[in-house]
């Protein structure tokens, strides 16, 4: 498939220009998105108009829409900036920064991981399922210091092998990998709807769940509320994990040996890079930040597992995405798919207006991110006087006269 | 005769560059008129905008006298003009008939069908007339170079082409292949069509060409008839100085083997055995090298001997050591360096600075690498002398590869490959798509090499070069090595056909370079 | 058509903020309403003809009759539930006197949500909460669904025609689809289970899961494989998936048997092979729960238990072929009930107990 | 990967096709065997499962959304347009098929508007992809994403509910006697959509092989430049093979609904991954109309049987882990058969006096 040429047109692309393109999107995407409202308040029924233009009543309000969208996400900052509102907000950032990440490092390694979510929902289980059995056997005192890395450890470990089948499949079968991960993530989601709901099952509870994983093995909440599912400690280490794999791809041989094979498989294999072995490496590396998400979710969302684990692996593809597979960005895209979930939740309450419109903003951001000419186009009609020569050759590498005497 | 083509007063502007600067050029109807110049001089450009593939800035095309616009190639066949491109424009896993009609199927049933049947008899109609063979049910991608030429050439026939616009035709051909197209051409204008064919090499231009129209840098530079010109005239107004063809090359006592392959053979994509058996040595302060035209296994045996694809069976030793086993790191550290083939596809990562690239191969290796982490200082101050020493422009080690020009790009990767301190350099076509200038240095830095006491293994399909530095010449045809000769006694000719896979008849083993040890034969 | 009516019909949406808390919700009186109540439904939405139906008919009647006012929200996953729960707990505006939680998987969140918020009063519909703040309400379906079971296994044994289907007396085969495996459904497929069995020991009771409460392709392909091999009767406790189950019987010409809610009613094209549906008055645990608020009567921490004698369920014949059903198979269903409730016949709750 | 990989797939793909279904034959000839001897064994349920008229019928019933889709994705990738949007394609279809139904009343009104709706779809993806160059794969993800929160978004706001109304369905047709004949009945005794997916199969592949479109959809995915210079318009064909891809899934996502006469939309809504299958089923059956066709019933079968394996409680699996057997097939197939050999262009932009 076209990895290469996704990677050359994301990575590529100057970190400035990506960011006013990624800027852009959203923004058309939140216009496209006020149309639509609009036009769905005209479509449905109700008593008194929610917003009026120009003389129409229209039944939803994207003003407040966004308002709630993207304000409410935040809750009421200044009376408390610890509110549950903004934790959620948080929560879900820390969450989606793993698998975006996730999805950065396959990328950047040339390979689709579409697989994150199996890879997270393994790494979640069997941390959840571990944890309470291992929990008995250490003493009380030390528990969180050693439960805890210990969990994480585990989500990594499974989720990185879960990572490293289908990058063996890609190396040494030639199987490929957006296939693959995503009838793995299928599987993944079916057994671990089995094991839940068989052997590890919670006997306590109705639920499909497992047993809950004991108060010390979690995490700790720091300053926010406990109940807000929120720990600072995750978010921290959420965010020193993204400059440490941004530091791995960018200063050490092993992240020279991942981007050279992301970009051009050939001259890495000049470079004397062993194309498969990278493979399975970078899917596993990818694998296991995935599974460390899993493990988080676990340990400082749920307190258990629970089948019906929520698209955090597409939501990590897109946060990727918007980030240009950097690392660093992934931090800020994570951010604002992390207001979109809890802002959409907001909307839900606040307003009558369906909340999958949220997934429409969602794909809308994502195919406009898809589309940079346009808004290069744009960009040259409306900064007409900016040099047209900058910028490197807009060819597909078929420069440099390929003559032979 | 009419005047079939009038280009007036072409300009293309690219970004940047001006390829063709205000051309103009006449030709003759039912002639051979040939476009020659150097690289980037402007010629592919210029018949893009014969052909309808580029508007021209400015200017005007004349067809038989009637000026036309082209804005696709649509129209420029409409009015009987059809192009062989230098890379063709076949589509690999479609037959020769599937091809030829592309685009002019006949049909049946009211357009609902092609009718497969007539279209094989008009390509099997057509190519009897020109005398051509081509199987009309064999897939491109089975055929040969020459033979997907004729299926281009009959392409543009069977579009109604008049004029007939050949890019570079002869540069994948062996010398034999050369005349059989010289001779297809002959056919073609005595039948009346008229020929444009783009070159840079002055024999074939003479031989072929009715009339010829020089460009350097985008301008035409003179036309002239062929018979009323010699060589050398036409090499200044292409080069725009005097040329000197020579290479100085002291000679030198070769040393001991630094690599030896035995018996090596080597399969490629498709399981088929493109290398058989083939054994040769290079020894230190020699240049060993070998011609063959593309495609005859050259490429599959260098990446087998630098480790980026499996042997079959047989060895490669180096300084005495057997290597099978080593991977492709170990080879580069160990002092193997390579330049590649393609330098876009494997010699450079596009989207890397120069920095980058310039530790490609060493990012493991101290003194760029140490624990894994990458040493970025050293590593830049590595490509600033790469840029410096072997005159890299622009001098930019921040700019991405793929904002430097070809000749740029292969003078990093050669100095690159050279700064390794290797004891063996495998060279692959390493002046290929580079200008004069940069080929006489990159030469010359080779021969530098040899002087020092290294091992170069040199591939090229350019006759002169492998026989000019080369102290021992194989040739490969079909994975084998017909004979390894000496460069300085063997004839164009003989090579040619040793090239064409058959042994000249005026062979004298005194030719061998090693009449003790005929190629092929075991010690 | 669309848009604002402004005929101050059913639905009025009214927007009350000036802080930005705005709030939408149906009232049927003039001013501020009696009571705020937040309904959190179980993931699978609202239309899916059943279970979270049934609960929006519960909020309905106590909106129309008490004049509360009310807001839902539908989660789309198990994991916001907590969030939607909070959103309502922590409202200023309007302050919420009742947050309704549907489905017993918001059981675990509830606890913690009653926890963080001791002054919110929640009700929660399908499981039990232990919470001075949480009215809990569950049902007996395994005893409902045993009267189903009767019915089922004593028709196809049966030569019976009527509207749109027929039995196969030749064959004793009925089927049980359920959406997602776990406690709750099981006490469906037990339930019926038992009562086909109680009916005639010989007859076969196929049944499949198809992992969702929202997938009715596959719940028609799951009873058209049972429909093909035998069945003639198929019972569903899969909310949506359901509507596959009926789809399939119509165009086998066989029955089925509704839940939750009457489906012959719901689904009113389906009324001619829906023989009868096991009801669960999801919308009567709301409506109390409601009433009581409204009434200052809510009693935290205590659990209402609805069984066939509290008519928390029950069989109820289809609008269009009950009248059909012979009488002696509707004698027997009664008397079954009666047995249920004087506790002479004890229904089991796990599948694997019958 | 290199040309060089891609092509070493090819012809190890063919091998290792021929050995799968070599082992897949295999394995029916001992199921048949065992089941013919010992009918009352396992096997022998197995077998008079697998050969009865019912699981036909349901893997005819499953495959026409992803056969249709298939058909679609060819078109496109073959034209050098990788559509990995089908999902979304199907999606959206499957809510407009149901709703336009609903307000006309006619279920074959309610098909054709389900098709005007995925095709204006396709080609928004079409003009995302060849006018501004986007990036195929995330231009597809993206329309997979606007689909999967439009529907649902537009079936709450017209009916309060992610899930429609129950509409009218497409009833079937059956031939008389010919559908009496067993399993091979079920090919008589079928919706309309089953028989339109078997001529829509005949009709792409005749498209694809024997017209001059057809010819041009596959240079222009081979090489796009010798069809240009070629004369003919590569833009205008991939535009009309995105195009047609949106009109294929379209038949098949209101194929989807309009069986069973309701869109539900939560979570992956009733389409539920099959245009991804999709994408699997002409992978693995290398771009041929009539491969494609096969694997799709081969991935559908699978899933039949294992809804009926489940009901009659044949093999003690957990239920749970039945509903991964498809899936693990194709993971295994996968890694037997490798890599198909994609068109070379594919997924590249192409653009008329590009060097
Ligand atoms: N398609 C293109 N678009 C923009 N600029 C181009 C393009 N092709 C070439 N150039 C620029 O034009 C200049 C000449 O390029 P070209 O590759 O033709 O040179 P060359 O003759 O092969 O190289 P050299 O002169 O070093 O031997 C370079 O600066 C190159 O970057
Ligand atoms: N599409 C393009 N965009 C930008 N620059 C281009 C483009 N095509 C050619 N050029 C530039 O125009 C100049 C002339 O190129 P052209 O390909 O016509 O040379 P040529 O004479 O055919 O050379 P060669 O012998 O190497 O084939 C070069 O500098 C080249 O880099
Ligand atoms: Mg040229
Ligand atoms: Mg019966």
């Amino acid at each position: 498939m076209s990895v290469k040429d996704v990677v050359e047109r994301l990575v590529g692309a100057s970190a400035f220009e990506r960011f006013l393109i990624s800027g852009a999107a959203l923004l058309l995407s939140i216009a496209v998105g006020f149309v639509l409202i609009l036009a769905a308040g005209r479509m449905t029924t109700c008593g008194t108009a929610a917003a009026t233009y120009f003389g129409v009543g229209f039944c939803y309000d994207p003003f407040l829409i966004y308002d709630r969208l993207f304000l409410g996400a935040f809750g009421n900052l200044s009376a408390n900036p610890l509110n549950g509102q903004f934790a959620t907000t948080l929560s879900e950032t820390t969450i989606l920064m793993f698998t975006g990440v996730a999805v950065a490092v396959a990328f950047r390694a040339g390979i689709f991981n579409i697989g994150t979510q199996g890879q997270l929902v393994v790494g979640g289980l069997v941390t959840a399922v571990a944890l309470p059995a291992v929990a008995t056997t250490i003493p009380a005192g030390i528990g969180a210091f050693v439960l805890l890395p210990f969990g994480l450890l585990l989500g990594a470990l499974t989720g990185g092998i879960y990572g490293a089948i289908p990058g063996a499949l890609k190396a040494y079968a030639d199987a490929n990998e957006v296939i693959t991960t995503i009838m793995l993530n299928f599987v993944a989601t079916s057994v671990a709807l089995y094991l839940a709901q068989s052997h590890f099952k919670d006997p306590e509870s109705f639920a499909t769940q497992t047993v809950a994983i004991p108060d010390r093995a979690l995490f700790p909440s720091v300053v926010f509320n406990p109940r807000d599912d929120f720990s600072l400690v995750a978010f921290g280490l959420a965010v020193v994990l993204l400059v440490a794999v941004y530091l791995i791809l960018e200063r050490t041989s092993f992240g020279y040996d991942l981007r050279t094979s992301g970009l051009q498989a050939e001259a890495a294999e000049y470079g004397g890079v062993d194309a498969a072995r990278t493979v399975v490496a970078s899917m596993t590396f990818s694998g296991a930040l995935a599974g460390i998400g899993g493990a988080i979710y676990v340990l400082m969302v749920l307190g258990n597992f629970q089948p019906g684990v929520p698209d955090y692996g597409f939501d990590g593809i897109t946060v990727s995405i918007l980030a240009g597979n950097n690392p660093l960005g992934v931090g800020l895209a994570a951010l604002l798919f992390g207001v979109l979930k809890s802002g959409s939740i907001v909307v839900d309450v606040a307003t009558d207006v369906p909340p999958q419109l949220v997934g429409v903003l969602r794909g809308l951001i994502i195919l406009f991110v898809a589309m940079p000419e346009f808004f290069r186009l744009i960009g040259r009609r409306i900064w007409t006087f900016e040099d047209e020569s900058t910028g490197r050759p807009v060819t597909d590498g078929g420069v440099g006269g390929e003559s032979d005497e | 005769m009419s005047t079939a083509v009038r280009l007036a007063g072409i300009t293309k502007w690219f970004p940047g560059v001006i390829a063709n600067d205000d051309v103009d050029m006449s030709v003759e109807g039912g002639t051979v008129h040939a476009l020659l110049g150097e690289n980037g001089a402007g010629k592919t450009t210029l018949m893009n905008v014969l052909y309808g593939l580029y508007e021209p800035t400015e200017g005007t095309v004349y067809i038989d006298g009637t000026p036309r616009s082209f804005d696709s190639p649509r129209v420029a066949i409409d009015a009987g003009i059809g192009m062989i491109h230098q890379h063709f424009m076949l589509v690999d896993p479609m037959t020769v008939t599937e091809n030829i009609t592309l685009g002019n199927e006949p049909r049946k049933w009211g357009g609902l069908a092609t009718d497969r049947k007539t279209a094989r008899e008009e390509v099997v109609e057509l190519s009897e007339r020109y005398g051509f063979d081509v199987d009309p049910d064999a897939r491109i991608e089975d055929i040969s170079v020459g033979a997907q030429q004729r299926v281009e050439i009959l392409k543009a026939i069977y579009r109604g082409a008049d004029v007939l616009i050949l890019d570079e035709p002869t540069a994948v051909l062996t010398p034999q292949e050369v005349e059989e197209l010289f001779a297809v051409l002959e056919e073609l204008t005595a039948q009346g069509k008229t020929i444009i064919f783009i070159s840079h090499k002055l024999g074939e231009v003479l031989e072929a060409a009715d009339e010829v129209t020089v460009l350097r840098d985008g301008k035409n530079v003179g036309t002239v008839a062929t018979d009323e010109t010699t060589r050398e005239e036409l090499a200044e107004l292409m080069v725009g100085r005097e040329v000197l063809m020579e290479v100085d090359k002291p000679a030198i006592d070769a040393g001991d083997s630094l690599l030896s392959v035995r018996d090596l053979s080597v399969e490629d994509e498709r399981d088929v055995e493109v290398v058989e058996d083939v054994s040769f040595e290079v020894r230190s302060g020699e240049v060993f090298g070998i011609a063959g035209v593309d495609g005859n296994g050259q490429a599959e045996l260098v990446e087998a001997i630098t480790g980026l694809r499996p042997q079959e069976s047989g060895t490669v030793s180096f300084e005495g050591e057997p290597i099978d086993e080593w991977s492709r790191r170990k080879r580069i550290r160990e002092g193997m360096a390579y330049i590649p083939e393609d330098r876009q596809e494997r010699g450079l990562v596009m989207e890397f600075d120069l920095v980058e690239n310039g530790i490609l191969g060493s990012q493991h290796a101290e003194p760029f690498a140490s624990d894994g982490r990458i040493d970025w200082d050293t590593s830049r101050s590595h490509a600033e002398d790469i840029i410096q020493k072997y005159d890299v422009r622009p001098p930019n080690a921040d700019a991405d590869a793929v904002s430097f020009s070809g000749g740029n790009q292969q003078k990093f990767i050669v100095g690159r490959e050279f700064e390794r301190d290797p004891s063996v350099v495998v060279a692959t076509h390493p002046t290929r798509g580079v200008d004069i200038g940069s080929t006489e240095f990159i030469h010359e830095r080779l021969l530098d090499l040899r002087r020092e006491g290294k091992g170069v293994l040199l591939i090229s399909s350019k006759l002169e070069e492998v026989q000019g530095l080369s102290d021992r010449l194989a040739v490969m045809y079909e994975g084998k090595i017909m004979d390894v000769v000496d460069p300085e006694t063997v004839t164009e000719e003989e090579l040619g056909l040793l090239m064409a896979g058959e042994y000249p008849d005026s062979y004298e083993s005194s030719r061998r370079a090693d009449a003790a040890e005929p190629a092929g034969e075991r010690r | 058509t669309g848009g604002p009516s402004g005929d101050g019909g059913t639905e009025t949406t009214g927007s009350s903020g000036e802080g930005g808390e705005s709030e939408t919700q149906q009232t049927t009186g003039a001013s501020e309403p009696e009571a705020h109540v937040g309904v959190v439904y179980a993931t699978g939405g609202l239309g899916d003809g059943s279970f979270n139906d049934q609960a929006q008919q519960g909020i309905q009647q106590a909106a129309d009759e008490y004049g509360v006012a009310y807001n839902e929200a539908q989660p789309d996953e198990v994991s916001q539930f907590q969030n939607f729960q909070q959103q309502f707990a922590s409202s200023t505006n309007p302050n919420y006197d009742l947050v309704a939680c549907i489905g017993y998987l918001q059981a675990d969140s509830l606890s913690q949500t009653a926890q963080s918020y001791p002054d919110q009063e929640f009700m929660i519909v399908d499981s039990t909460v232990d919470a001075d703040n949480v009215a809990s309400y569950v049902f007996k379906e395994h005893q409902g669904s045993f009267l189903a079971g009767q019915m089922a296994g004593l028709l196809t044994t049966q030569e019976f025609s009527a509207g749109d289907g027929q039995t196969n007396p030749d064959q004793k085969t009925v089927g049980f689809v359920g959406g997602v495996e776990g406690g709750l459904i099981a006490k469906f497929e037990a339930g019926f289970k038992a009562g086909v069995k109680n009916a005639d020991d010989s007859v076969e009771v196929q049944s499949t899961y198809v992992g969702s409460f929202n997938d009715p392709s596959a719940g028609k392909e799951a009873a058209l494989s049972m429909y093909n091999s035998g069945a003639d009767i198929v019972y569903h406790a899969a909310g949506n998936t359901g509507t596959g189950v009926f789809q399939a019987a119509k165009e086998q010409g066989a029955f089925a048997i509704g839940v939750d809610r009457d489906q012959s009613l719901t689904k009113p094209s389906f009324a001619g092979v829906i023989l009868g549906s096991m009801v669960k008055r999801v919308d009567t645990a709301v409506y109390n729960a409601v009433e009581s608020v409204v009434n200052g009567e809510f009693e935290g921490g205590s659990t209402v238990t609805l069984g066939l004698e509290q008519d928390g369920v029950a069989l109820v014949y289809g609008d269009s072929l009950g009248s059909e059903i012979p009488s002696d198979v509707k004698d027997s269903v009664s008397s079954v009930r009666e047995e249920i409730i004087s506790g002479s016949i004890s229904v089991p709750t796990d599948p694997s107990e019958v | 990967m290199s040309e060089a990989t891609l092509r070493s797939g090819l012809t190890r793909g063919i091998d290792s096709r021929l050995l799968v279904a070599g082992i897949a034959l295999f394995g029916l000839a001992v199921i048949g065997v065992l089941g013919v001897l010992f009918p009352s064994s396992d096997a022998g349920q197995l077998l008079s499962i697998m050969t009865s008229k019912s699981t036909m019928s349901a893997t005819l019933r499953l495959s026409v959304p992803i056969a249709f889709a298939a058909l679609g994705g060819i078109f496109a990738e073959k034209s050098g347009v990788i559509n990995i949007g089908l999902e979304g394609l199907l999606i959206i279809s499957a809510f407009g098929g149901v709703y336009f139904t609903d307000v006309t009343g006619s279920p074959w009104l309610g098909v054709a508007a389900g098709v005007a709706a995925s095709t204006l779809l396709a080609a928004v993806f079409a003009v995302v992809c060849i006018e501004f160059r986007a990036d195929q794969i995330i231009a597809g993800l993206a329309i997979w994403l606007i689909a999967l929160g439009l529907a649902p978004f537009a079936s709450q706001v017209v009916y309060g509910g992610p899930n429609t109304t129950n509409v009218p369905t497409v009833g079937t047709i059956t031939v008389p006697y010919l559908s009496e004949l067993g399993m091979v009945g079920a090919f008589f005794d079928a919706t309309p959509f089953v028989y339109l997916m078997f001529v829509a199969v005949a009709l792409s592949w005749w498209t694809l092989n024997r017209t001059a479109f057809g010819r041009w959809v596959r240079a222009s995915g081979e090489n796009p430049k010798a069809l240009d210079t070629a004369g003919v318009d590569v833009q205008r064909v991939r535009y009309a093979a995105a195009i047609l891809s949106g009109i294929l899934a379209g038949i098949g996502g209101a194929a989807l609904s309009l069986s069973l006469g309701q869109f539900t939309g939560n979570g992956p809504t009733m389409v539920n991954g099959k245009g991804f299958i999709a994408i699997v089923a002409y992978l693995f059956g290398n771009y041929n109309p009539i491969g494609a066709m096969l694997s799709t019933m081969l991935f559908a079968g699978l899933d039949a049987l294992q809804l009926t394996l489940q009901a009659r409680d044949v093999f003690a699996i957990p239920q749970p882990l039945v509903r991964t057997i498809p899936y693990v097939t194709v993971i295994i197939v996968l890694a037997l058969v490798g890599r198909t050999r994609i068109p070379e262009a594919a997924g590249d932009h192409y653009e008329s006096g590009e060097d």
